[in-house]
């Protein structure tokens, strides 16, 4: 399950919710990763951009890799602004061991930052600043300049 | 026409093109001085599909999504 | 901070205070792992001993380790008999940073299996059965068997 | 006096012992059927601090504590 809010998350919410989704599925590790905006370079809060067909892409692909070690995926993102100390973020693991909860969370988590369709702004004096230092490109990027190359 | 949109921070409207691939349509991108930093950097998607391969070849009705640098989280 | 409960974890009253009590500390990520008695082999419940003041050294020497990495720790362990479907167990990072908290949060798991002083029985027909094979010899285990060798 | 105590599944009561050392108080451990299949895998706290040294010198009112297999979690 993917769910995308409009502002900061519910943090408490979500991750209640989530864990009685999988009351009764004897998964024996759940490992949320929660992300909160930091107050840090006289920001007021984070904003987000996110491409929706592509994301929900990339996160049924990791449901499918989660689902061959018998695991499943969740995750939670806002769009828009986000202020200082409040959550953006949450991705988790249902597992029913440990090993497999451990390593999935963190690869989940470093793909997401690595190609989750999702573009980061600084919010300071209410403008909107791109993030273009914190930003990755995508898997495969620079395929147009390639294109132009090989002529 | 193929559609061309411009995603996250790229200042750019949606472009309608005549090209026959991503190759043709790289070729007018870097005309554009806005555009042509992005290139590099940019990942590409053909009806919301992730591409690879710079010679696609792209049919009427087709739409591009030009993907900046990410930062989720 | 380091909480012993007498049977089954309130999993969303803790996730919930900690978050709390973490809420203007200006961590950017908080991963807790959350430990559910599976369904298996026929028990009904797993239950556990718990040696308090090895286990409290154990943790502190944590909190000073994560410490230095500008992180805290902090977890949850039930003592005595915790039903299948129910939580024996909950540890947590709380990070400025992604990468720190990922790579906390497996060490401290994974330490925490190996040299945390609990014992687990399985519950059956309530009779309670050391989990004999799952349990793993402690840090220095062999001691007093060296001890006799060296005569 | 030494008192030793065993933990978690280790169905012996506690005992008290007059010994100089850890090597002394195995001698006397590995003299008692229910504890000896036990020894080689138990880690060993005295007064509540883990101990590698199978040497360690005891003295009177010291407590010592005989850690079996864990498996928290």
């Amino acid at each position: 399950m993917m769910e995308l809010y409009n502002g900061p998350l519910d943090v408490k919410e979500i991750f209640g919710r989530w864990l009685d989704e999988e009351a009764e599925s004897n998964y024996g590790a759940y490992i949320p990763f929660v992300g909160t905006i930091r107050a840090e370079g006289g920001i007021e809060a984070l904003s987000f951009d996110i491409y929706v067909p592509v994301l929900r892409s990339w996160f049924d692909a990791w449901q499918a890799r989660a689902k061959e070690r018998g695991a499943i995926v969740k995750m939670a993102h806002a769009v828009g602004d986000v202020p200082v100390h409040s959550s953006s973020y949450i991705a988790a693991v249902f597992s029913p061991r440990r090993r497999v909860a451990l390593e999935l969370i963190e690869d989940f988590v470093e793909d997401f930052k690595a190609n989750a369709p999702i573009w980061k702004y600084d919010v300071i004096d209410g403008r909107r600043i791109y993030a273009e230092d914190r930003s990755t490109p995508m898997e495969g990027a620079g395929l147009l300049a390639d294109g132009q190359k090989s002529e | 026409m193929i559609r061309v949109e411009f995603l996250g921070p790229i200042a750019r409207e949606p472009m309608e093109v005549e090209v026959r691939d991503l190759a043709e349509l790289s070729r007018i991108l870097f005309e554009e001085e806005t555009i042509r930093p992005w290139l590099q950097k940019c990942a590409v998607a053909v009806n919301d599909v992730m591409v690879k391969d710079p010679k696609l070849p792209l049919k009427a009705g087709d739409r591009v999504s030009i993907l900046p640098p990410v930062c989720g989280g």
